[in-house]
């Protein structure tokens, strides 16, 4: 229980997967200038790491290894979450379409977000059971999501504020994320993750 | 004579108080912590405050200059980073450091983000953490104070929570004995930071602007309470391992943290139940690191960590506007 | 190698299969034309025509619920685009373009009083009607520069607005903000204007503009059928402007001008040139 | 005991000392009277009378025009020398009826003393709306409008505000002092009218004189006298009523959705004049004041006097005036010239040299808090102005912009000089343009 406890709170804080694994940059710079669509998108990814990290489990223990081909990991993961984010997508179409406007573009970016196939290949090479697994992955998109809402909040509160012109729109948001990851450091050590 | 008259929209009067005076009612109130600080440890604290002070307002200058702004120094703002970047370094270290910090307090903290009450972060502690990360040799290098006068000369040393954190990381107990004595902590008589010294000689100056009501309590009564009812729980359920809330309180830069960083107005919530939450979330980040994180002293990442918090919690405190339902009741 | 192939080409039927469901069960009807109207649209959102937004205004326009004449942005070009998205006919809107009927900047026209406070024309006309002492004339606090979505406007030293005949897209935003109805909407055909919105007395107007319309009637003695007055003011009848030009030296307050000539004292923009007297 | 009041509000120096000793002087009159026919909230008043015509004091010269309008009166007799647009208190030139005083002074013969006993509520309210009273504390809204609540919203709490808040201002309280007797009977036909069971008079606790006098006099009477903390806005009618009742008017709402009606206590004078004499509202009491004004008085004035002539009657100017205020200096309106005549809702003329009028350089927000605390709404002024200032209409609607009372707090203890109130003012007209483009 303390392990999964552990496992939750590094992955959270200590080694949270935008700011301090530096995964998954591209959604986290796209989807932040509202606080709701952040949610959204924290959402989103949420429940795709979580269904990607059964899946990939399943996959890499029941097929991978017991046809010894490990070393089409990758290319295998990649196929498998690619599909799930295209149903995820199709869902949410139809399901909200209201949520669809606002990720937009951004949805398709989860196909290919390393922070997903990282989540996957991470699991693996940590040798984590079945449970720890999905531990793991909650505790990784709640670190994701709380990355994407604070640096959103941030940038909500950017729009109000008088930046120079060249530094506005990506500029000034990749000096914050870098601000915000250094804060972030503050938890190192906190847990040995 | 009528085009000599002004016409403006209502109020014709002002209470008189602008963000200069402002300003400079905060130097002011640094003032007793940077002279303890010049008494304890001498002429290198007093070459890391005026570097620091100097280099904040130069940079500020160019900056502004090269965004063709006009340029803002009389504001007192950016003398006000560098006091405080000042305070937040340790007396030895180098100028080209003081000043690398500066640079980086005023630059990336501060004008990209459009100058006075834009940035989020608060410059003098991204300036800090910068360094500390970057340098860590130079930035955990502590001396002994030396009081003018004593003779004695700069020695290097632990702070005393680096010297707790040690004795637990190596034995997972308290330290036997600890070089200094509660007191002495509070007067200033223990290596650390410039500013971090005299928890005495930062309460004279917070009182003065609890006088001219730049201060409210809520932060720092709320950031001082959690940490010792926190630090105090942990004490009582291991007196062993875990030091006592005195200990917390008048070591580190809790004091300075609490009264003069965490209270820093244009990167903390602007509503009431606002400041009590962001108090509170220092207060807890602050023990969490202290007590099990990698870093000896939490109060830097503590109120960034909060910092960038503040947009989130000014969202969701909106006070109650005056005529609507309570929650959960009517008006 | 055998295994590699077979277990990947399950996984991938196995996604393939639940995706082929999924895109039946889940379907969205779009109709693709909206999807088209949006490509073409410019994508700025200026609300010029009634609706929402360009994702509005898409959406009226397959529903049949807008004509696809209705974006002053994209000009007759889009129109044409919109049009053969659509199978109809396009009605060709004329180009329109903003003026600002006013050159008294502020050292020309005389000020009421000194004004403090936010640097915004409609906040300033709520202070005793503005500083300006011509009820009609240019504020000079640039709202309708911020306003423009084109760059299309800039403020003279002097503070007077004067937009750009080539940038300006007529939006009609800069007709919306404006407080003092000094900007209108021309044919962009039409270059020559009387460039005064008071409808004071001339005695009134000399007091307060150099170069404010008296309403002396010259302009429409010279060329009766391209000036009207009224309540002493001229303004150019723009359906029959082409002589219009003949009245401008005639002008005692120099009030009317004509825009392929040059733009107001203190501005930037340049005419297009294109030479009048070969056309008369 | 903690006197009762509201959370929030600020403390600006009062300055009433200047004029607050100093006892009500009759204005004498001047040659000329313009008397505006638009000085209420609500429709402009029709001139009924024309040029050449002699009028008697106190007869009707501009006609009522709808249920929320009120009728204009002569202030004085004379004959009427023009009907023209003239320059007015709300900025821009308004049509105005200009009389030549004929220095008889002489009422009109139709107005006649009447006993109240004899009269309905009914009628009672329709001599108050023949009279023209409007709201005396400066929002001029018409009287018998805010007499005739509908059936469904009794009233029970009648709440007079003799607060007087607003710095220099001592008009009121020169009232209650001098004239309390034509106050506390306004006070009674207003109970009468309004069937209240209970009758509270709030009063600033920096006028013990007046709250002294007013207890004595209401001894024996159901009318409480409240002393109230001293602070800005306190007589602002919801922070007025929140300190009485401890109510909150509900956001959007009125005085009546609490059960309560507010009325000033020169409204209340005004009242016992219309009802027991039959005398319109053609005088009221004006603080004259300010560091330009070389003797500031409370005058009593006769609606349609010149500025000017106010200025010279308190011994004139010591320097050229850099700002003219009607009205007190945290909500009144500044004027273009002293050619302006005054109005009933005119409580004060407050004249400000040059030097000292605030104007520090607008700075950016410090995010210092000051507006929030300050605010008696519980407002955010700060984020509304922010996005007010960026066109953002539905940030600035969500974030309650409506119910700004602008009572000037925020941007009074603004440290970076911003214009608050313009910003939120902007805001609100933004907000209810949209409103109004989503009705049509």
């Amino acid at each position: 229980m303390a392990d999964l406890l552990v496992i939750l709170v590094s992955a959270i804080f200590v080694n949270n997967f935008v700011l301090a694994r530096f995964l998954g940059i591209c959604p986290f710079l796209g989807v932040s200038k509202k606080v709701e669509t952040a949610l959204g998108m924290g959402m989103a990814v949420t429940f795709v790491m979580t269904v990607a990290t059964v899946a990939t489990w399943f996959v890499q223990y029941f097929i991978l290894i017991p046809f010894g081909i490990e070393y089409l990991q990758t290319i295998a993961f990649i196929l498998i979450i690619a599909s799930l984010v295209q149903l995820v997508e199709m869902v949410i179409q139809k399901v909200s379409p209201v949520l669809y406007q606002s990720l937009g573009i951004f949805l398709p970016l989860i196909t290919t977000n390393c922070a997903v196939l990282g989540l996957a290949v991470l699991n693996i090479q940590k040798d984590y059971t079945f449970l720890e697994g999905i531990v793991f992955a909650i505790g990784a998109a709640l670190g994701f999501t709380l990355a994407l809402v604070l640096f959103a909040g941030l940038r909500e509160r950017l729009e109000l504020c008088a930046v120079p012109q060249s530094f506005r729109g990506t500029a000034i948001a990749l000096v914050t994320a870098g601000l915000l990851s250094l804060a972030f450091m503050g938890f190192a050590g906190l847990v040995k993750g | 004579m009528s085009q000599q008259l002004y016409l403006s929209s209502s109020p014709h009067v002002h209470s008189g108080e602008t963000t200069p005076s402002v300003m400079r009612a905060v130097l002011y109130s640094l003032v007793p912590a940077c002279g303890v600080a010049v008494y304890f440890f001498g002429i290198p604290a007093l070459s890391v405050l005026l570097i620091a002070t100097l280099g904040c307002l130069a940079t500020e200058v160019v900056c502004q200059r090269l965004m063709r702004q006009p340029v803002t120094i009389a504001d007192g703002s950016a003398a006000i980073t560098g006091v405080l970047l000042a305070l937040n370094l340790p007396p030895t270290s180098p100028w080209w450091l003081t000043l690398l910090g500066a640079v980086i307090a005023i630059a990336v903290g501060k004008q990209v983000y459009g100058g006075l009450g834009s940035n989020p972060f608060n410059p003098a502690l991204v300036a800090r953490v910068v360094l500390l990360i970057s340098f860590p040799v130079q930035m955990t290098t502590w001396s002994a104070p030396a009081p003018l006068g004593s003779g004695l000369d700069l020695v290097t040393t632990a702070t005393p929570l680096g010297e707790w954190k040690n004795a637990v990381m190596l034995t997972g107990a308290m330290p036997a004995e600890m070089q200094g004595s509660m007191a002495g902590y509070f007067l200033g008589n223990m290596p650390g930071c410039i500013g971090e010294v005299s928890a005495l000689a930062l309460l004279l100056g917070a009182g003065y602007l609890f006088y001219r009501r730049i201060l409210t309590w809520h932060i720092p009564a709320t950031y001082v309470g959690t940490v010792v009812l926190l630090s105090g729980a942990f004490w009582l359920i291991n007196p062993a391992k875990y030091p006592n809330p005195v200990f917390h309180l008048v070591t580190g830069g809790l004091v300075l943290g609490a009264f003069y960083m965490a209270t820093d107005m244009v990167t903390t919530p602007v509503s009431i139940r606002g400041m009590l939450i962001f108090g509170v979330g220092c207060g807890v980040l602050t023990v969490l690191i202290r007590l099990f994180g990698g870093y000896p002293e939490g109060v830097s990442f503590a109120i960034l960590l909060m910092n960038a918090a503040t947009p989130l919690i000014d969202r969701y405190t909106k006070p109650r506007t005056f005529g609507t339902a309570r929650q959960g009741g009517s008006v | 190698m055998l295994a590699a192939i077979l277990s990947l080409g399950c996984i991938g039927m196995v996604a393939a299969i639940a995706l082929g469901i999924a895109a039946k069960k889940f379907a969205v009807e779009v109709d693709p034309r909206e999807l088209a109207a949006m490509e073409v649209l410019p994508g700025i959102n200026c609300g010029a025509c009634g609706f929402p937004g360009c994702a509005g205004y898409a959406k009226a326009l397959v529903t049949g619920k807008a004509e696809p004449n209705l974006c002053p942005p994209g000009g007759a070009e889009l129109m044409t685009k919109l049009a053969r998205i659509l199978g109809v006919e396009a009605i060709v809107m004329a180009r329109q373009t903003a003026v600002v009927l006013c050159q008294g900047d502020n050292r020309k026209a005389q000020l009421k009083f000194r004004y403090l406070g936010l640097e915004d024309c409609n906040a300033a006309q709520r202070i005793a009607g503005g500083p300006k002492a011509c009820p009609g004339g240019c504020l000079g606090l640039a709202s309708c520069q911020r306003a423009c979505p084109f760059d299309a406007i800039e403020m003279t030293a002097d503070g007077l607005a004067v937009i750009s005949r080539e940038k300006c897209t007529g939006c009609r935003k800069c007709v919306a903000v404006c407080p003092r109805d000094v900007i209108r909407m021309t044919p962009y055909e039409s270059s020559v204007h009387v460039m005064c919105n008071s409808h004071d007395k001339g005695a009134a107007v000399r007091k307060y503009c150099q170069v404010g319309c008296i309403g002396c009637h010259i302009c429409h003695k010279t060329v009766p059928e391209a000036y009207k007055l009224e309540d002493f003011l001229a303004t150019v009848v723009y359906e029959q402007d082409a002589q219009a030009f003949e009245a401008i030296p005639k002008c005692p307050t120099k009030c009317i001008r004509d825009f392929n000539e040059g733009y107001p004292e203190g501005s930037t923009f340049l005419p297009i040139n294109n030479d009048k007297s070969d056309a008369a | 005991m903690k006197l009762r009041t509201f959370k929030g509000g600020i403390h600006p120096p009062d300055n009433k000392h200047w004029t607050s000793h100093k006892a009500i002087e009759d204005c004498p009159l001047p040659d000329e009277l313009v008397v505006p026919l638009s000085q209420h909230i609500g429709a402009p008043s029709v001139a009924c009378v024309e040029v050449g015509q002699h009028v008697a004091k106190g007869q009707e010269i501009g006609s009522a025009k709808g249920f929320v309008s009120v009728p204009v009166h002569a202030s004085t007799s004379g004959e009427v020398v023009a009907i023209e647009n003239r320059p007015h208190p709300f900025g821009t030139p308004l049509p105005a009826v200009v009389i030549k005083p004929d220095g008889e002074d002489s009422w009109s013969s139709n107005l006649q003393f009447t006993d109240p006993g004899s009269l309905t509520s009914d009628e009672l309210i329709e001599k108050v709306r023949q009279a023209g009273v409007v709201g005396m504390g400066g929002a001029a809204f018409p009287a018998h409008v805010k007499m005739s609540p509908p059936p469904e919203k009794p009233i029970h709490t009648l709440l007079f505000n003799g607060v007087e808040c607003e710095p220099y201002l001592t008009s009121d309280h020169r009232m209650m002092l001098e004239e309390s007797e034509r106050v506390l009977q306004g006070v009674a036909l207003l109970q009468y009218v309004y069937g209240a069971e209970r009758v509270v008079i709030g009063i600033e606790a920096n006028k013990p004189d007046a709250i002294a006098l007013l207890k004595k006099q209401c001894a024996d009477a159901a009318v409480e006298i409240l002393p109230l903390q001293v602070k800005y806005p306190q007589g602002a009618e919801k922070q007025l009523i929140f300190a009485a009742t401890g109510r909150e008017v509900p956001s959007g709402g009125l005085p009546m959705d609490v059960g309560v009606a507010v009325h000033n206590v020169s409204t209340a004078a005004a009242v016992t004049d219309a009802v027991m004499l039959g005398r319109p509202l053609i005088e009221r009491v004006c603080t004259v004041t300010g560091p330009a004004i070389k003797e500031p008085k409370n005058l009593r004035i006769r609606i349609g006097m010149s500025l000017s002539h106010l200025v010279e009657v308190c011994g004139g100017l010591v320097e050229e005036p850099g700002k003219i205020i009607l009205g007190g200096p945290m909500m009144g309106f500044t004027q273009v010239g002293l050619d302006v005549p005054v109005i009933r809702g005119s409580s004060g003329l407050l004249l400000l040299r040059e030097e000292d009028i605030a104007n520090s350089p607008e700075g950016p927000c410090i995010r210092c808090a000051r507006c929030v605390q300050a605010c008696p709404m519980n407002l955010m002024p700060t984020t509304i102005a922010a996005y007010a200032r960026r066109d953002l209409v539905e940030e600035t609607e969500e974030y309650c912009a409506m119910d700004c009372i602008e009572c000037g707090s925020c941007s009074y203890v603004c440290p970076a000089s911003i214009p608050l109130v313009q910003l939120i003012r902007h805001g609100k007209a933004a907000v209810l343009a949209k409103k109004r483009n989503a009705l049509l």
